[in-house]
Formats: structure tokens, sequence, C-alpha cells
């Protein structure tokens, strides 16, 4: 038109973000995250995650429950590793009881312990795979190993998952030999079954093409928010309490804690989760050598289980990382307050400054490579 | 069944409800009414108890024992169960792997209602058939059974994968004994606002709004029940 | 052990269902296009001759409406059955005898499933986009019939002199069928999906497309039946291997192991190197304007236009292939359904009956791209043994064997022994191509869009184009199928 | 299930530890708790809260910068939040309590405890989290919410004093269980 002499420079077509919402059911949120996406096209722009789905109220059963009641129930904080949650809250107890635990018992609970850790990763493996498109195939193969270990499981401890084995003072039951002997058998194995899952995973040219230089975490970032365990190792912080604060009978055991030089992306993750295993395999075998004779409990494990008043903090690594516990006792034969150190409550956080900029397939790269159980997080 | 747990008062206006469209073949069906079902049950039944797909619902320990069922060692497949479907307009089950809170209580009740009919639930856990260890928290629903209809009921803590396959024979032979007409006649209220209107598009501030929305949702159903009381 | 009973069973899975399939085909062309038609010639008019004439019309759309839904019922057990044994798993197998009625239970179930049309969803849109993506499935699948039957009478009607052309327009309309769908839904994960539908078809056509032009290109021609054709005659004259470049080979060795006198004289006569130039210098020579004193120079060159053709049709097979994959949306391209990112992608909101279309159509699409693979490049119903060399093993003998065993069906016009043997072959390659799509389905993670894209583009489209033009170049060396 | 912690022994009071000794260094009074099995255990006023943290995280010998757990305790008279802090690289420990007396607290209100959240990311849901359950105000949070519980809900399940929502979801009284 003649009377326009102005340019218009506004852009004629007009962009929206678009927000989704991912979850709480969605096949790749790992139970019942609520992420509510903001996206640019198909790049995260902001992630709002909303938690408390599977909020049960572990801390307050904690005040409820006696000391002997609660114990059964924590295995549910963080299903699979059952035994650190035990583990995380019988050191807290037995640091404010101050009772002894013998040898043995000891022996056997990082015995126990690192087995699950080995299930728990063997089953990140599987569900992380589907994550990337992998639905069918490469899944069920750690679920072939993790079995075998939930066998193991089964046979000491009388469930599957929900193992309720390491009690306040000690652990529940003795092994029997033939299981010692199949849990050797098993270690034995172990090793050439991870590098069947390297030589089919760890050189797949996709799966690199997904996980190298996504997500990749700062280890300042990491440190501000506290975040823990193999994801932290992955980018370069030397935080395992299995030796930066050694507990139990680490410090008599051989092996390394792999740490990263850079600051590491979703591969790292993963490749460090596999190494771990490997350790954890190597435990396991120093402790069956190592194993001693003597009594399992310091502590009468009756329905009355009483801890001595005052209060404490102990953590554990699980393989989520730092998993710790909180308890205040007043002598009664329940907690006055017991308050849980989650490592995936704390991982999670850091998930909205990951995603930012990454395409929305990106989100299940990394969000199942920080490795969150929901109710760890939900309690 | 519990149906009667789930209130009608809140029932949802028909403009908000997905729209049913039979099948040429299920018209005829109907229009010949009672008279062509026990032709058609054997059929229908047959192949229904045959293919029962499970929803991908797990919220928590039982779900991984759910996976475990679908893996190498036990092996849900052999029964035609495998194909786990993401989104419930294909599937024809849920298996309430896990605790249902109060929070979650609203998304269960959206998934059961988007399911298509005919619909099964598997109350799988301790924690979905009662409450179970975590009866008496003050944010868990106590059985699922308070919210949705259920077929089993399959305790355990969590229950053993045999015990889902065990569940999902018994769930076959319940099928097997329907009849399609009834079936067809025993039709599911619709209770829960589908579409939670989470992307209107508004700016990231208003999510508080939102999410205050997703709250009373949740809350709701009680509400109304305590004001009918 | 147990996993070669398993292997074995799922052999004769497959055989019995191929048996069943190829069965219910067969009958009811034989029915409709032979017997009714024979019966009707009886009676002497034009209104029954007419109609015998509107029934060998109709055939070909019968056959692939029997066909289709039964084939893929049968795909879908047979990968669900595989899958189940890369696992370390059983599979279905208690419907039926050892499962063989799972997924005709799945589609009865389905059939009688309630069939939603979400709230806020276009519902003209929502039915419409099902019959859009199966649809072309079944039209697109014609041309191809009269290859796949070894050009038996009934299926020419449906040939085309373009018939490539025409199924690589099919191909590509399913994809507004997912687009359609995953408007239509109301639903954000099924739109994403469908535009991701998009943005991957628009890429993955053009290496798709080219990699076939490339074939079209040897052969001199449109026509699948031509191309076909042309194929006959053993591996050596397939296209996947350089497009009938070794065809000079293929007469050597012929000569070679026909046991007539003067062909053998007429070998002892040539050196290896003549034998080479028998087939190809005189083209080689015309075109490099060379003299006669310049021959081995000439074998040289034609000898690596040989080698490059053979290389650039295998690695047109391999982009037909990886095209291909995307176009139908298999892992690893599986990103419009992307279930573990978009819950199901652009079927979100189907249920019931429409989303039983839109499965059965997936596997009927990964059926025919199949099946254009082994008609471009694997040499539709030919057997993959030279003719000479199958002489050699006594084939004629067996041959009159079998027309002796099926002499009285043959009579009543029930079986055409080249028809079968060519269905034969073509199944067995099809279900090859089949299941390793499903071996792949086992093994391969998902790409990311973006990378899908840059791979696309950047990888496969200048691979394409490379390819192609070294065909172009290399085939004025040699004497491929063009004009033959 | 209200008894309060029993008193503990009287113990002898030491002087300032490590990290006591180094807040009052630089000017923050403190006062020194009894030791929580063997770790430095001390009270800090909730004005000082955000100054004395800067500068033990930020401090090259102590530098305690892994903010390990924030927690919420509803004492006796008191309600306490209770701060866990440790080193990614050396061996320090240290608790810190902020404590707000029950009678401070306006009737209605919530006890208020500075947030850390701004300049430590690692507080923020452990603040948001506390605040659901134990119902303390961390003032300066940038998104001060209920994480576990839906937003609006009533009460801080942690209180001793909390009164259980009856309804059709969940109608058996607490303890009926066991």
């Amino acid at each position: 038109m003649a009377t326009d002499t102005e340019v218009d420079l506004t852009p004629r077509l007009k962009t929206d973000e678009m927000l989704i919402n991912m979850g709480p059911q969605h096949p790749a949120t790992h139970g019942v995250l609520r992420l509510i996406l903001t996206l640019d096209g198909e790049i995260v722009r902001h992630t709002e995650p909303i938690l408390g789905h599977l909020h049960r109220a572990q801390e307050w059963q904690g005040q409820n429950r006696t000391w002997f009641q609660y114990q059964a129930l924590i295995d549910r904080v963080d299903y699979l590793s059952g035994m650190f949650t035990s583990w995380a809250m019988a050191r807290a107890a037995e640091v404010v009881d101050g009772c002894e635990v013998p040898e043995r018992a000891e022996y056997l609970r990082v015995m126990v312990s690192e087995m699950n850790r080995i299930t728990s990763h063997l089953l990140w493996l599987g569900t992380y795979l589907i994550d990337l498109g992998a639905m069918f195939g490469f899944p069920f193969y750690p679920f072939r190993e993790r079995e075998k270990l939930l066998e193991l499981f089964e046979e000491i401890a009388g469930q599957r998952m929900m193992f309720n084995y390491i009690r306040i003072g000690g652990v529940m039951r003795n092994p029997k030999d033939a299981w010692l002997s199949k849990l050797k058998k098993f270690t034995e194995e172990f090793p050439d079954r991870v590098d069947e899952y390297e030589a089919i995973v760890t050189e797949n040219p996709i799966f690199l093409k997904r996980t190298k230089g996504v997500g990749i975490l700062r280890k300042e970032l990491g440190m501000d928010y506290g975040i823990t365990g193999p994801s932290i190792r992955a980018s370069g912080v030397n935080i395992d309490l299995r030796r930066t604060k050694p507990y139990s009978v680490y410090p008599k055991l051989k092996f390394d804690v792999p740490v990263n030089d850079r600051d590491g992306d979703t591969f790292d993750r993963y490749i460090f989760r596999i190494r771990e295993m490997r350790q954890s395999n190597e435990i396991i075998k120093q402790c069956l050598d190592m194993l001693p004779q003597g009594e399992i409990s310091g502590k009468k494990q009756i329905a009355g289980l009483r801890v001595k008043a005052g209060e404490g903090f102990a953590a554990v690594e699980s393989p989520r990382g730092t998993l710790g516990c909180y308890i205040i006792s007043n002598g009664s034969d329940r907690a006055y307050r017991i308050k849980w150190r989650n490592p995936s409550f704390c991982n999670l956080s850091i998930l909205p400054e990951l995603l930012k900029n990454h395409p929305i397939a990106d989100v299940m790269a990394i969000f199942g490579s920080i490795d969150v159980i929901l109710p760890d997080v939900d309690r | 069944m519990a149906e009667g747990n789930v209130q009608a008062s809140n029932e949802v206006p028909d403009e908000l409800k997905d729209t049913v469209t039979l099948t040429s073949l299920e018209k005829m069906i109907e229009a010949m009414g009672d008279l062509l079902s026990p032709l058609v049950s054997p059929i229908a039944n047959a192949a229904r108890s045959n293919s029962v797909w499970p929803l991908t619902f797990g919220t928590s320990c039982c779900a991984i024992e759910m996976m475990s069922v679908g893996m190498s060692k036990f092996d849900i497949s052999r029964f035609g169960s495998e194909v786990f479907r993401a989104t419930p307009r294909q599937a024809d089950m849920i298996i309430t792997a896990g605790t249902i809170t109060r929070k979650m209580a609203p998304a269960l009740i959206t998934l059961y209602e988007q399911l298509p009919e005919p619909k099964y639930v598997i109350a799988m856990g301790a924690c979905t058939v009662t409450g179970g260890m975590f009866n008496d928290s003050y944010s868990v629903v106590q059985g699922v059974d308070r919210i949705i209809p259920v077929d089993i009921y399959l305790p355990g803590c969590p229950p053993r994968p045999e015990g889902i396959l065990d569940a999902l024979l018994k769930l076959q032979q319940k099928i097997r004994t329907e009849s399609y007409s009834e079936r067809k006649k025993k039709k599911y209220r619709q209770n829960a606002v589908r579409y939670v209107d989470y992307d209107t598009g508004r700016p990231l501030e208003d999510l508080i709004d939102e999410a205050r929305y997703e709250t009373a949702l949740a809350l709701d159903p009680l509400k109304s029940l305590q004001e009918n009381k | 052990m147990r996993n070669g009973a398993e292997i074995l069973k799922l052999g004769t899975l497959t055989i019995t269902w191929w048996c069943i399939i190829f069965g219910a085909v067969w009958i009811a062309c034989y029915l409709v296009g032979v017997a009714l038609p024979m019966m009707l010639s009886s009676y002497d008019s034009d209104m029954a001759r007419m109609t015998a004439e509107t029934l060998k019309a109709l055939t070909p759309i019968l056959s692939v409406l029997v066909f289709i839904p039964i084939n893929a019922m049968f795909m879908v057990l047979i990968e669900r059955r595989a899958l189940a044994i890369f696992t370390v798993r059983l599979g279905p197998n208690r419907v039926g005898p050892d499962g063989y009625l799972q997924t005709a239970a799945d589609a009865v179930k389905l059939l009688f499933k309630e069939d939603i049309t979400p709230h806020g969803a276009d519902a003209f849109m929502f039915t419409l986009a099902p019959i859009v993506f199966f649809a072309p499935s079944i039209f697109g699948a014609m041309p191809l019939l009269a290859a796949v039957t070894n050009y038996h009478e009934l299926f020419q009607i449906v040939n085309l002199p373009t018939g490539i052309f025409f199924i690589l327009a099919a191909s590509s309309v399913p994809v507004v069928g997912i687009v359609m769908g995953g408007w239509a839904s109301n639903n954000k994960y099924s739109l994403v999906g469908g535009l991701r539908s998009a943005a991957q078809a628009i890429s993955y056509e053009i290496p798709l497309v080219l990699s076939l032009v490339t074939i079209c290109l040897l052969a001199g021609s449109l026509d699948v039946v031509q191309i076909a054709k042309q194929q006959s005659g053993g591996i050596l004259n397939w296209n996947i291997l350089g497009g009938g470049a070794l065809r000079g080979l293929d007469a050597a060795l012929a000569l070679k192991f026909s046991n007539s006198a003067a062909s053998l004289q007429q070998l002892s006569a040539m050196s290896p190197e003549q034998v080479i130039k028998s087939s190809y210098v005189e083209p080689t020579m015309a075109a490099l304007g060379l003299a006669a004193g310049q021959e081995s120079m000439a074998t040289i060159i034609a000898v690596i236009a040989v080698l490059v053709l053979i290389g650039a049709t295998f690695i047109a097979y391999g982009l037909y292939m990886t095209g291909a994959c995307a176009e139908i949306n298999r892992i690893p391209f599986d990103l419009p359904e992307a279930e573990s990112e978009l819950v199901s992608g652009y079927n979100t909101e189907y249920s019931g009956i429409k989303f039983a279309i839109f499965f059965l159509a997936e596997f009927t699409n990964l059926f025919i791209v199949a099946s254009i693979a082994a008609v471009m490049f694997l040499g539709g119903g030919d057997c993959p043994v030279p003719a000479w060399l199958g002489n050699a093993l006594g084939g004629p003998q067996l041959a009159s064997v079998i027309n002796q065993v099926l002499n009285p069906l043959i009579q009543i016009k029930l079986v055409d022994p080249p028809t079968l043997f060519a269905a034969i072959w073509v199944i067995l390659k099809v279900y090859s191509i089949v299941f390793f799509a499903v071996l792949i389905r086992g093994t391969l993670p998902r790409f990311r869009i973006d990378q899908l894209m840059d791979f696309g583009w950047k990888r496969l489209i200048p691979l394409s184009l490379i390819v192609f033009l070294l065909v172009v170049f290399a085939r004025e060396f040699v004497n491929v199928h063009v004009g033959s | 299930m209200s008894e309060t912690p029993a008193a503990k022994p009287p113990e002898e009071p030491k002087g300032p530890g490590l990290c006591g000794q180094f807040l009052k260094d630089h000017g923050i009074a403190t006062t020194r708790l009894p030791d929580s099995c063997g770790v430095e255990t001390i009270e800090i006023d909730g004005a000082h809260l955000e100054a004395a943290m800067k500068l033990l995280r930020g401090s090259s010998e102590i530098k305690l910068d892994y903010l390990v757990a924030v927690s919420g305790v509803d004492s006796a008279d008191t309600f306490d939040s209770v701060y866990q802090l440790w080193s990614y690289s050396n061996n320090n420990e240290l608790i810190i309590k902020v404590r707000v007396k029950k009678t401070d607290v306006v009737e209605g209100q919530l006890p208020l405890v500075p947030s850390l959240a701004r300049f430590w990311s690692a507080a923020n849901w452990h603040e948001r989290e506390t605040y659901d359950l134990v119902g303390i105000r961390y003032y300066g949070h940038p998104y001060l919410r209920r994480i576990l519980n839906v937003w609006d809900w009533d009460g801080h399940p942690l209180r001793r004093d909390y009164k259980q929502l009856v309804d059709a979801l969940n109608d058996k009284a607490p303890g009926s269980f066991r």
C-alpha cells in the first residue's frame, strides 16, 4: 500500500511452545514420575518434575511402627536394592545404640549387598536399553543373570526382592555351604556375561550415537546439587563411601572405585555402572574367601527390639549413591523420627538442568542414565 | 466387584465423554440381542481369554516382578499376553502393580476409563488389595477396589511371577464363563474427567493453578462422598 | 538342544501357515479365475462370456484380499515366536495346536473390542486414517502379482508398463494416513508421532527411490514383469549382482557345463581372457574407440566396470532395505510410534478394529517392501541355482517327475508348475527378508530424530546419488540387461 | 507416640569444635550441642544461617561442600531444621540445627527458617520436602510448594499433632492394622 512506508519486520509465522505432559503413567518414566515438558519443536526448554505419586509415608511409618516391624518395611524404600536400605537403617541404629556387629555378619552384609548392587545395575541395564528403544532382544539378557541372583536371595532370605535380611545388630540367617558354592559358581561365570553385554551394547553404533555427548553433567553442577553414586563418579568426583568414609569390612577388601577424569555424559554413566558390576563381583569373590566363622547377630531379634536414646546419621553406598538414614530415638520400641536421605531424590533434582535444550528423545536417555527409582524418590 | 464405591455424583457430562462407535458386526449382534449371544459368546470368549493384553502400568515393587514375568524364565508370552501396550486404548487389562496413593488415584481412574470394553483388572500385590503394609499411611489408598472394579485379587508383597501367571489363568477362566450380551450391558460409569487440560498453552507460571486443578480432581470424589453422607 | 527343538517347531509352524495361506489363495483364485469361467464357457451366450471375463478380472483383487489378512496374522505370529527364540523364551504356544491360532485370537478380540473416538477428535479424519493407511498396501501390491507368479495369465491384467512407479507412488500414501491419524487424535503424542513420520518418509523416500531407479536404469524398463524376466536363469543374473553384468560369465559357464560336443569345442578354443571378452569387449571397445590391438586394456576396464556394478547394486540393495525399514517404521526407525518416548505415537488413541487395521497394514507393508526387494533385486520367482547347474544336477528330470505327479491337477488347471515354483521361491526370498527385519528388531535400539535426519540426508542420499552415477557410467562398458 | 526424646545425660560443656571455632573466628556465634554419635553438632541462629553456610562451603580448610540432607524435626518444644554437611574432598562432618521455639510461632502460622536454595541447589528439594512433611516455612525459597503430597493437602503429616484424613479411600484408623 502506498501509505505504508514502514516494513513489517515481525515474523509472519508465529511459533509457540508446546507443553507436553509425560506421566505419571508413561512407559519410560520408570513408574510414576510426572514431567511437564515445555517443548520448542522437539527441543525441551523447561522441565517441571512432579513427584509424590508413590508417596507411601515411609518416614511416618517409621514413627508409628516398632523397630522390628519397620525393619521389614524399609526394603520397599528402594526395592531394587533392599539390602542397602536395610543396611543404612541398621547402621544408623547400631551407631545410636552402640551395639557390636559380629565380623561374620559384616562379611555377609557386604556379600549380599554387593550381589544386590549387581542385580540393581542389571535391571537398570535392561530397562535403559528399553528406554533407548531396543524393546526386544537385549533387555532380556541382563534379566537372565538377575534371576540367578534372585534365586540365591530367595534361598538365603526367603524373598526375591524384599529381603529383610540385614537386621539391626547383624543379619538374619546363616547361609549354607551349598549356597556359598552356588554363589562362587556365579561369580566365576559373571565376568563372561558382562563381556557379552558389552559386546552387544558398548560397540553398538546406534547406542553410541544415542549416548555419547548427551546429557553432560558438569562436575561443579553435580556437586552443587549433591549428586552421588555412579552418576557423579562418571563426572569425576571421587565420592564412594566404601572408600571415602569406610564402613564395615570394606577397608579390608581390595577393589577399585572407577572415577572418570572428565565431565561425564550418558555413555560414561553407562560404562561406569558396568565397571562397578565387575568390581562388585570381585568383592563377592574376596568375601567368599575371607568369610570367618562366628555369630551372625549382636542383638536379639525379638519383637520388642529397642534402640538406646540418641540421634545419629549413617550412610551406605547404594547403587544409586549415598543412602543415608538419620535417626532420633528416645529409647522406646519405635523411633522418634526417621529421616531418609535418598540418593534418587537428590539425583533427580538435577534432571531439569540436564534436560535443558535436549530433544525429547533424549529425555529418556538422560533420565534413564541417572538411574532413579521412584519409591526411593517419593518414599 | 466394588463398583458401588465409585460415586455417580461427579459423572462426566456427555460432551466430554469419548464416543463409542460400534462396528457393523457389533451392531448386528446387538440388534439380534440375546438370541445371537449364545452363538457369539464362545467365539468372543475364546478370543478374549487368549489374548489379554496388559497395560504397562506399574508404580513400584510389583512392577519389577511384572517385568520379570515377561522375561525369559517365566515367559508370560506363552499365554499370549506378552504384548504390553503402553497406551490404555489398546490394552485389555490393568495389572495394578504397586501401591496406589491418593495422588495417583485420579490417574488410575482415568486410565481405567480409557480402556475400551471389555476391560479387566488384576489387583496385584498386598498394597492394591488392601493397602498392604502401608495400610494406615495417610497417603495410601486402602485397596484399589475403592476406586475401580477389580476382577482378580493377587496377594503377596510382591507376588511371585508364578503368582501373576496364576492370576492370568484365573482371569482367562473367568472370561470364558462370560456371556457376550451380559458383558455388553454391564457398563462401567465414567466418573473422572478424562481430559485434564495441562497444556492449554498457558505460561508455565500458571502451572500452579493447573496443579491445583489436578489436586482438586484427586480429592473431589472424596469430598462429594462426604457431602452425600 | 532345546533351542534346536524350538527352531524346528518354528519351521513346522511356518510351513503349516504357508500351506494355509497359499491353499486359501490358490483355491480362491482357482474357483473364481479358472473353475467358474470354465463352467461358464459351456454356456454359449454373451452373458456367460462377460461374466467369465469379469470373474477373471476380479481374481487378482480377490487373491490380494484373501492373502493380506491371513498373511499379516501369520507374520505377527512368526515375529512373536522368532523374537521369543532370540530371547530364550517359548512364545505364544497355547491357542490352537502349539499356538498356531494366537494371532487369530488377537484379531477376533480386536474385532469385538469397543471402538473409541476420543473426545475432541475429528471423528471423520480419525476413521479415515486407518483406511488411508491400509488401502495403498492392497492396490500397491497389484502390479507385483504378475511378476511373482511367473507371469500367469490371470495376473497379466494388473500388470502396468510403469509398474514400479505405481508401486512407489502407492507406498508413499500411507504416511498421509499416519499424519491424518496423528492430527485427528487430539493427542500430542499422536501429533508428534505423525509429524515425525512425515519428516521421516520424505527423507527416506529419496534413497529408496534412487536405489530402485538404479535398477530400472540397468534393466531399461519400469515394468516389473520385464525386470523379473530379465533376471531369470540363476543367481548370476540377479540385479543384486550387477544387474546382468555377470551374464558373460554365466554364458561361459553354461557352455562349459553343457555336454554337447560343439560347445566343448567352442570352449576349448577360447582362452579365459576370451571368455570374458566374449560378453563385454565389443561395447567397451566401441565406447573407448580402441583399436583391435588393445584388447587386454579393454578387458581390464570391463572387469573393473563389472566389479563396480556389482558393488553398486549391492549397496543399492542395502540402501533400499534401509529406506524401506524407515518407510514402514520398523526398528531402528520406528520413531513415529517410539514406544518409550511417545507412548504409542500416531496410534496412541486408536482402539479396537481401527487399531487392528493399523497393525495389519504395518505388517502388510513390511511384506510388500520385502516383495519389491525380491522382485527388483533378487530375481522374483527365479530359482537361485543357475540353469546350467540345475541341468547338470538333474533339474529337468526332477521337473518331469513333478509334472507327472501333478498331472491330474494340471489337467484341470488347478496347478501351473512354473507359477507354483515361482511362488515358492518368492515366498522364501520374502520371508528371509522379513526374518532379517525381525532379527534387527531384536537387536538394535532406536535412532533419535535428528540423527535419523542426519543419517538420511547426509549419508544415504549422497551415497545413493554416487551409486546412481557409478551405475550410469559403468553400464556403458558392460552388457547389462538393457535391450536384452 | 508423643513421647519426647529422653533427656540426655548432662554432658560437660566442651569448647567449640573445629567448625564452631571456625565460625566463631568469622564472627558468627554458635552453641555447641552434644555430639550426635561423634559428629560435631552446633546450633545456630536462623539469621546467621546463610552466612555461616557460605563460609563453611567456601573455606578451603573446612570445605563442607556437600549438603547431604535437610531434615525437619518436630521436637518437644521446638521445630528443628537439621542440616547434615559433608565434604566431597575431606572427612569433615557437621550437623547444624536451627531451632524455632514453638512458643515463638504465631498461631496458625508456620515456623520460619531462612532458605538455602538460592545459593545451594541441593537444598531446594530437601526444603520443599521438609515444608511438606514437617511444616517449616523456608523464607526466600524460589518455589516453596509441596513436593510429595498434593498441593492443597491439609496439615503436615510428620507433625505430632497431625490428624489423618479419613474418607472413602482411606477409612481405617491409623494403628488398626497392627
